[in-house]
């Protein structure tokens, strides 16, 4: 098995593609914009925001990676069974194909036009693929997008299905700008945006009255004179603290707000 | 009651485990016999500690290959480029073979590895007819007796017998793959399996523990929870990378870990779990443009069991025994694609041809036919401790 | 007395042990193995640093020897380098750990050593190489901060960059190599003229600026304090001088002959024959810019990673080879496959070579420099990143001891990074990341 | 009977001829050869005068950074260690520590580096409050106000209009030749963070109106002092405040204020500063063992080790406010998951450290049955009860043993494998027989061979070559068995208390312990007064008027000695 592991491995040298993979049950990255194609919107199925479709039924994404097996190009793969049960999301029907699926080890008997698509990897939000039935949109480079025929709106029931081939589309919105300290930065965290100090740390805010011994603060430098209209810096306390809207910053111990002290909130901008 | 039956059936070491020892330090220590029961036990066990909890983490996994000219007469299994020669007429071939054609066979052989529409014997086997390859001949395996007899839920089979003597060893895993380089390598001592399983062992991406709860006796002892799971924890190592014992580790049971509560129970030393759906991680690590980052390969032992014999120096050693899905054998070359056919010359869809011919379990109600092949790890655990996942979460499930 | 140590005699004793450990500062006046304190005087050899790189690892058990320290034994695949193996170091047993990221075959292991992190993605680094740190250190003044050159004619055949998706591309030909270095915009150190740095000259006036407070200071102080302020402005008064130096033109450079010809333009395939003769005109070519002063830092890669190099009148590659050749347990190796791993050590002792031709004063241009060799592979079959093999050449001005077998004890790899930042005077005191970060220099390597 | 730390220093080194003659006379410690001579300052001199310089830490000169820039500046770099003077805290060596030109060359490198993060663009807004007129040129308003608060921050006092005039000059001399004002105050900031004003923390003195003709030390000198005793940090805003208002020194108002800063959850970095330097931490950098004698032992254990006793010992005295006494048989401690496989242990978590409590009656009681005590007194190949004993003696009772005499055979002792002599308190006893060695290993060795069931690395064990070891132990006439044992005698023993209360206050006031002996017998009724606190010892040593006082010594040659050399 190893050698064979490790002969897998050797393919990685000769695939052409640069891209490097956003595996199926990893959190999907935020939307880099808010137009959707015509027809699209938002909506929430399985707790979470998703986008949603005709009829508001939940917009799903085929996972082309996953599919691989039945044949070289699973942007081909739904037709027949597939296509009974799931309704691709078509682009207008004279939506130019602007990606594909990459056959790596040199496109082997398909023209090499790679320059024409965009790198399935670095793709953005929506692109048009050639689906079986047409211009189809794909979300994020790598999924297919359809809706389940029938299915109610809100519904998430087909959700990891076929060996995590069906994902719904998570909706993630594209990061607020904002001014921060170095080392702070933004998460999404239980369906918003958190502020978060160092290897993603929530940052938060509250009164710990007495006990505050497990309640670090975000420090900051003494000299600092703040940042903006939103940060400013506290230089009462016995080491400087930085002030979010006057709040004080502290530091989580992880990065889930199950690690926040009682009476802790977390600190989104 | 059939358990101690079967025991009783056991001789000592085989001759071909003593002749591996006999190639002296470059044994591996996993070619050492699995679990054995009726081995003489030259120094008593220990008393389980108070409490009766006992953790380990498993320090070799891997196939369990026996070496022997008899395994394999003919030879090992051919790689891509022979087995395409194979197809051609004798005169045809003499001639490709002349160094000055090399390149020209290269290209062909390298053809051979493609179909139609981009497809490539790795990436989509199922769409080539490959003929079955060169497998096991003798009548040796280790394993486990899976069917126990029984014929209901399996496919027709012919068993296999350990070299210690015990019968009605069910490992068809072995029979198609074990004449392949890859498992048995050219030397008689191990193949590249060996090195690499213990390379992913000692990476910390697949790291397996066992948590035994209830052990009142590593003599005999009727009812034992077994925790076979995975933690993210990589195993800490000496300067020559053997594991260290009393370590630390923690299940976790979050994609893509897994963790299994089987039952078992401890007979003259040797611990059995009853059959269950064994799941563990299994991560190849991979790039490529089409890559799933390991997250979609799992080890699946359907009606999966364990088999542990406590050893004085406070290990476990032993097999797992359970059905594969035929794929998952091959999943690994299958993820590499093309890659896997033209650089290390492996046909997948011959493997795959090979494997579904010797399917021997998890019967498809609707076709009859079975899509899985039995199969044996050999497994040795060592002393650790290890921390289950939080109560309220096991409680919930 | 055995008690009275002076503070030099300290400092010395304890960079002898685990001096760097603790982080005693690499000034040059500390390093230079004669014990002459160059920057007193003012006339200083430059010291390089570069890297060499071969893909597709060893044969661990016929390469690595068994004995540490000096006088290590020469394995059958080491044997190449035995009529330099006084000035070459071999380091093994340095670990690459993960910490969970997935093995990249032939990916992870280089970037791992070059930037002391796990690689995530399939291409790139995941942070700065520590050879263009080394060169933001000791290579802001020349004209080059660092050549890159790849012989085997792939220009994406590069383990250096800032991070990021970015590698610095490499010369694919020794005739670009030629037309950088000599080309255009070459000038001619033994007759160019000299134009100072105005970042160097504004901390020289910033400096003058400190001197003068210290009348202020002495003014206040009883005789203990002003004998350790008496110091301070000592040590003050030598860093001006340094600046002093590099504000002056440098002594003209012996060494540099540059090269009549452009050399031939010739396109490297996989043939090994071919890599193998234009990695010695690129050698050639890279020495000549060591020796006229147009780069400190250089970054030579001998062949890639899947290492596509072949046998004249064979199609199979070395990297296919390394997978499909089996492994045998008994003989230890595979014999194909180490025909080419005998090429590329034959190669790096031709670079070896060509530096240690070059006289520098009384030293030679190998003794100014040096160099990390290493692969991206331990065994290649199971692209094993434990124990990579690495070499060491040269001394670094005497920075450095050479011709040892240093043993790692399993320790993370990115300490060579360290230690070799450390020695070429970056001023850092860890490196690396999550369980490769480290601080620990390897010590037995300081002079 | 008690005897004060001094005296005993002096029993050891006096009363024991044989001991001195046995272990080379010639090189007892230097610390009894200091002699008095005429005090080379003047004390008539007026006003603002330096009367000393300690040279910053490693260690502090990160918390500065940290506190006047903001944790997220990195600091870059290893600073010239300050060498220990033999038998002293560095905290003394700090006062006599130069800066080398290897020294200087590294500490200019990090400032060029650290002011090239404050005044780059992700920084800047955070430290520049004005816009220059023009970007390129120079600007000496703003550069004024930049550089203004940043000098009070960095000298620990306002800068003089002089000094301020001069580091405005320096940005605009950088600036010009660099055509930016922002590289202008990055090199003027580079000279601040090189100049010694920074690198020293200077001490100036004023005339002590309570005590005409003496000086004390003047406000900006007592809010550093305070600061880097209790926090070991640079004075923050409220201290910097009150030492304008002049409440440093009013004994009340500084009474209040050590209180407060020995409250603060800042406490225990002075904490950690003050046992790191009190028990030789330093010298974990160069621990080694050699991996295949000790298998446990790697990079993650090594950091572990002191991070796991200065856990141990804050959470006891300052956390958990006990009794410093108790140190040495508490059953509390940390444990990260490499250590865990070090003691054998289960770890709560795979990450970070867990609180670990060892069972009653386990031997891995107190500070001297940690890991870390115990590898650091040891070989790299084997444990060794000498270097332990001694280390309790000299580190913890503050009684100095002589070094061994230069010709002697150490086989017997290093013979580990020898089956004849299986233990090291057999192999020992060729020193207990031979009388040029038995003076000095009779106090070391009875000590430290209760502490043989741990290995080299500190692992347990109950056997050595099969043979059972046996962990009796003696000190001063007191018998005991194990860890447990030796915890128990030493929190009885008064020494214990006496040598911390003499460390600290060498610690505060940067003098030795000779220097600060007269005061120890006073402090140590107030330690026991305050039952053995740490809170209680520290501001008491923060608001004792005698630590202001300025006391001028004589210029001896420095003796760079480490203090366990064997």
């Amino acid at each position: 098995m190893k050698g064979l592991a490790l002969a897998a491995m050797a393919m990685a040298c000769f695939s052409s593609g640069v891209a490097f993979a956003q595996p199926v049950d990893l959190p999907i990255p935020a939307a880099m914009t808010t137009n959707f194609p015509p027809g699209v919107t938002l909506g929430k199925a399985g707790g979470v925001a998703v986008y949603a479709g005709p009829g508001g039924r939940t917009l799903y994404g085929m996972d082309m990676r996953t599919l691989l097996r039945d044949g070289a190009d699973p942007s081909q793969h739904c037709r027949e069974a597939c296509a009974e049960a799931w309704e691709p999301l078509l682009a207008p029907a004279d939506a130019k194909p602007n990606i594909i699926f990459p056959m790596g080890f040199g496109e082997r008997g398909r023209p090499a036009a790679q320059s024409e698509y965009v790198q399935n990897a670095k793709a953005p939000d929506w692109t048009v693929i050639a689906g079986p039935q047409g211009p189809q949109w794909v979300y994020k480079g790598w999924h297919l997008v359809f809706t389940r025929k029938g299915e109610a709106p809100g519904s998430a029931e087909h959700e990891g299905e076929d060996r995590m081939v069906w994902n719904t589309l998570k909706h993630v919105p594209p990061a607020p700008k904002l001014t921060t300290p170095v080392d702070v930065s933004l998460a999404f965290v239980d369906g918003a945006y958190a502020l978060v100090g160092h290897e993603g740390r929530l940052l938060f805010t509250g009164n710990c009255a007495e006990d505050c011994a497990g309640w670090r603060p975000l420090a900051a430098g003494m000299a600092s004179r703040g940042l903006g209209n939103d940060w400013t810096v506290s230089r009462e306390a016995d080491s400087p603290q930085w002030l979010y809207h006057r709040k004080p910053a502290f530091v989580a111990e992880g990065t889930s707000p199950a690690d926040l002290p009682a009476g802790a909130a977390v600190l989104r901008p | 009651m059939e358990n101690s039956a079967r025991f009783a059936r056991l001789g000592l070491f085989g001759s071909a485990v003593a002749a591996v020892f006999a190639l002296g330090a470059v044994a591996p220590t996993w070619l050492r016999a699995p679990a054995d029961a009726a081995a003489p036990r030259p120094q008593p066990l220990p008393a389980p500690p108070p409490g009766g909890v006992m953790g380990f983490v498993v320090d070799s996994f891997v196939q369990p290959v026996i070496q022997g000219k008899d395994a394999c007469p003919q030879g090992t299994a051919l790689k891509l480029r022979d087995a395409y020669l194979a197809t051609l007429p004798a005169e045809e071939r003499a001639q490709l073979e002349r160094k000055e054609n090399e390149a020209q066979l290269t290209q062909r052989w390298h053809a051979y590895a493609f179909g139609p529409n981009n497809t490539n014997v790795c990436s989509q086997p199922d769409m080539f007819e490959r003929p079955v390859m060169r497998t096991v001949q003798s009548k040796k395996a280790w394993g486990l007796d899976l069917d126990e007899g029984k014929t209901d839920d399996t496919c027709a089979h012919e068993s296999f017998a350990t070299p210690t003597g015990e019968q009605g060893i069910d490992n068809q895993e072995y029979r198609a793959m074990g004449c392949t380089l890859e498992w048995r390598g050219v030397d008689g001592i191990a193949g590249d399996n060996q090195s690499g399983m213990k390379q992913f062992m000692a990476s910390g991406e697949w790291t397996q523990v066992i948590l035994l709860r209830g052990v009142d006796s590593l003599q005999n002892d009727d009812e034992v929870e077994v925790i076979y799971a995975n933690t993210p924890d990589r195993p800490l190592a000496d300067s020559k990378g053997q594991f260290l014992r009393g370590t630390t580790f923690t299940i976790s049971d979050k994609a893509p870990r897994n963790r299994n509560v089987l039952r078992g129970r401890i007979k003259n030393g040797v611990l059995t779990t009853d059959p269950a759906d064994i799941v563990l991680t299994q991560t190849w690590g991979q790039g490529g443009a089409r890559d799933i980052r390991g997250n979609r390969t799992k080890w699946h032992y359907a009606k999966g069991r364990l088999r542990l014999a406590f050893q004085p120096d406070g290990s476990l050693r032993g097999v797992m025994g359970g059905y594969r899905p035929i794929f998952d054998v091959i999943v690994s070359p299958a993820i590499g694609g093309a890659g896997s056919a033209v650089v290390a010359g492996i046909d997948c869809a011959q493997n795959l041809a090979t494997l579904r011919h010797y399917a021997d379990g998890l019967k498809n109600p609707k076709t009859g036919k079975c899509e899985g092949v039995s199969a044996a790890q050999a497994i040795t655990a060592i002393p650790a401790f290890v921390n289950d996942v939080p109560a309220p979460r096991t409680a919930a499930r | 007395m055995a008690f009275d140590l002076s503070r030099r005699t300290a400092l010395k004793g304890m960079m002898n042990g685990a001096a760097v450990a603790v982080g005693v500062p690499l000034l040059d006046a500390f390093l230079d193995g004669n014990g002459t304190a160059l920057a007193a005087t003012g006339a200083q050899v430059p010291v390089r640093f570069g890297t060499w790189f071969w893909g597709l690892g060893v044969n661990p058990s016929r390469w690595f020897p068994d004995t540490a320290g000096a006088n290590y034994d020469l394995k059958p695949e080491l044997a190449p380098i035995k009529d330099y193996q006084s000035k070459i170091s071999v380091l093994g047993n340095f670990n690459v750990i993960l910490d969970g990221a997935p093995n990249l075959p032939h990916a992870s292991g280089g970037p791992a050593i070059r930037t002391g992190r796990a690689l995530t993605a399939e291409r790139g680094l995941p942070g700065e190489s520590f050879d263009v740190t080394i060169g933001d250190q000791i290579g802001t003044r020349t004209r080059f901060r660092s050549l890159d050159a790849s012989a085997i004619g792939d220009p994406r055949n590069s383990l250096s960059g800032r991070g990021g998706g970015n590698l610095n591309p490499s010369e694919t030909s020794a005739a670009s190599l030629y037309t950088r270095i000599f080309g255009p915009g070459f000038k001619d150190p033994n007759s160019a003229s000299f134009t100072p740095d105005p970042q160097v000259m504004a901390r020289r006036s910033v400096l003058s600026g400190v001197t003068e407070q210290r009348q202020a200071l002495e003014a206040a102080v009883g005789a203990a304090d002003k004998q350790k302020l008496d110091q301070y402005f000592t040590s003050l008064r030598q860093l001006e001088k340094r600046l002093d130096v590099e504000l002056t033109k440098p002594e003209p450079l012996q060494a540099c002959v540059v090269p009549g010809a452009k050399p031939p333009e010739m396109t490297a395939s996989g043939d090994i024959e071919a890599v193998i003769k234009n990695h010695e005109m690129m050698a050639d070519m890279m020495v000549m810019a060591l020796a006229c002063d147009q780069t400190r830092v250089f970054n030579m890669m001998f062949n890639n990673g899947a290492s596509s190099l072949t046998r004249i009148g064979s199609t199979i590659t070395h990297h296919q080879l390394t997978h499909e050749e089996v492994l045998d347990n008994r003989l230890g190796y595979q014999p194909e496959a180490t025909f080419f791993l005998t090429k590329i050590m034959e190669a790096w002792v031709y670079f070896i070579a060509a530096l240690d031709k070059v006289q520098e004063g009384d030293r030679t241009l190998l003794d100014n420099t040096l160099i990390l060799a290493h692969s991206e592979t331990e065994f290649a079959k199971f692209h094993t990143i434990d124990n990579i093999p690495m070499m060491l050449a040269g001394r670094a001005g005497g920075r450095v001891k050479s011709g040892l077998y240093v043993d790692g004890a399993g320790t993370p790899v990115s300490r060579v990074g360290l230690s070799l930042q450390q020695i070429m005077g970056v001023s850092i005191d860890k490196w690396g990341s999550k369980s490769m970060e480290t601080n620990k220099t390897i010590s037995e390597l300081i002079a | 009977m008690m005897m004060n730390p001094i005296k005993r220093m002096a029993w050891s080194v006096a009363t024991l001829p044989l001991v001195l003659m046995g272990c080379a006379a010639s090189e007892a410690p230097k610390t009894a050869a200091v002699q008095d001579a005429a005090p080379a300052l003047a004390r008539t001199l007026p006003g603002q005068q330096i009367v000393a310089m300690r040279r910053l830490t490693e260690a502090q000169y990160r918390n500065v950074i940290a506190d006047v820039f903001g944790p997220d500046v990195v600091v870059a770099g290893r600073i010239e260690p300050i060498v220990r003077p033999v038998h002293e805290m560095i905290a003394s060596g700090a006062a006599e520590a130069s800066i080398s030109p290897a020294g200087l060359d590294q500490f200019d490198a990090m400032g060029r580096n650290i002011a090239a993060q404050v005044f780059g663009e992700q920084r800047r807004a955070q430290f520049v409050p004005c816009a220059p007129k023009d970007e390129k040129v120079a600007d000496a308003a703003c550069a004024a106000k930049v550089l203004t608060p940043l000098g009070r921050y960095l000298f620990r006092r306002p800068m003089s209009p002089a000094e301020q005039a001069f580091f405005v000059k320096l940005a605009g001399d950088g600036a010009g030749p660099t055509g930016s004002f922002h590289k202008g105050l990055e090199l003027a900031l580079a000279a601040m963070l090189t100049s010694p004003r920074f690198l020293y923390i200077v001490e100036t003195a004023e005339p002590d109106p309570a005590k005409p003709g003496e000086l004390r030390l003047d406000a900006w000198s007592r809010a550093a002092r305070l600061s880097f005793l209790l926090w070991n940090t640079t004075p923050n805003e409220t201290l910097l405040k009150a030492a304008e208002a002049g409440k440093l020194t009013d004994q009340a108002q500084l009474s209040i204020l050590a209180e407060t800063m020995v409250a603060s959850p800042r406490f225990e970095q002075g904490v950690r500063a003050f046992f790191a330097d009190m028990l030789l931490f330093e010298k974990f950098d160069e621990l080694s063992k050699d991996p295949v004698i000790y298998p446990y032992f790697n990079q993650d254990v090594v950091q572990a080790l002191p991070e796991q006793m200065l856990r141990t010992i804050t959470d006891h005295l300052v956390a958990r406010r006990g009794d410093y006494r108790d140190l040495f048989t508490t059953q509390r401690t940390f444990m990260t998951r490499s250590l865990g496989g070090l003691y054998q242990v289960p770890v709560g978590r795979s990450a970070g450290w867990v609180p670990y409590e060892f069972a009653p009656g386990d031997d891995r009681a107190g500070l001297l049955g940690q890991a870390g005590f115990l590898a650091l007194y040891s070989h790299s190949g084997r444990s060794s009860p000498t270097l332990r004993g001694r280390a309790v003696r000299e580190l913890l009772m503050c009684e100095p043993v002589p070094n061994p005499p230069g010709n002697v055979n150490f086989t017997a002792v290093q013979e580990t494998g020898n089956k004849a002599k299986p233990t090291a308190r057999i192999r020992l006893l060729a020193h207990a027989t031979d009388p040029s060695c038995s003076g000095c290993h009779k106090i070391t060795d009875p000590i430290g061979l209760s502490l043989e069931r741990f290995d080299g690395l500190g692992m347990a064990r109950k056997t050595e070559n099969a043979a059972l070891i046996d962990a009796s132990g003696e000190m001063d006439g007191k018998l005991f068995q194990g860890a447990i044992g030796l915890g128990k005698t030493m929190a009885e023993s008064s020494s214990t208390t006496q040598c911390l209360s003499m460390r600290a206050l060498s610690y505060a006031t940067g003098r030795s312990g000779e220097d600060v002996s007269n005061y120890v017998e006073g402090l140590e009724r107030k330690f026991a007064a305050g039952g053995y606190g740490i809170r209680a010892l520290f501001s008491q040593i923060a608001t004792m008027p005698e630590a202001y006082q300025v006391v001028t010594k004589p210029l001896a040659a420095p003796t760079h000695v480490s203090m366990l050399t064997q």
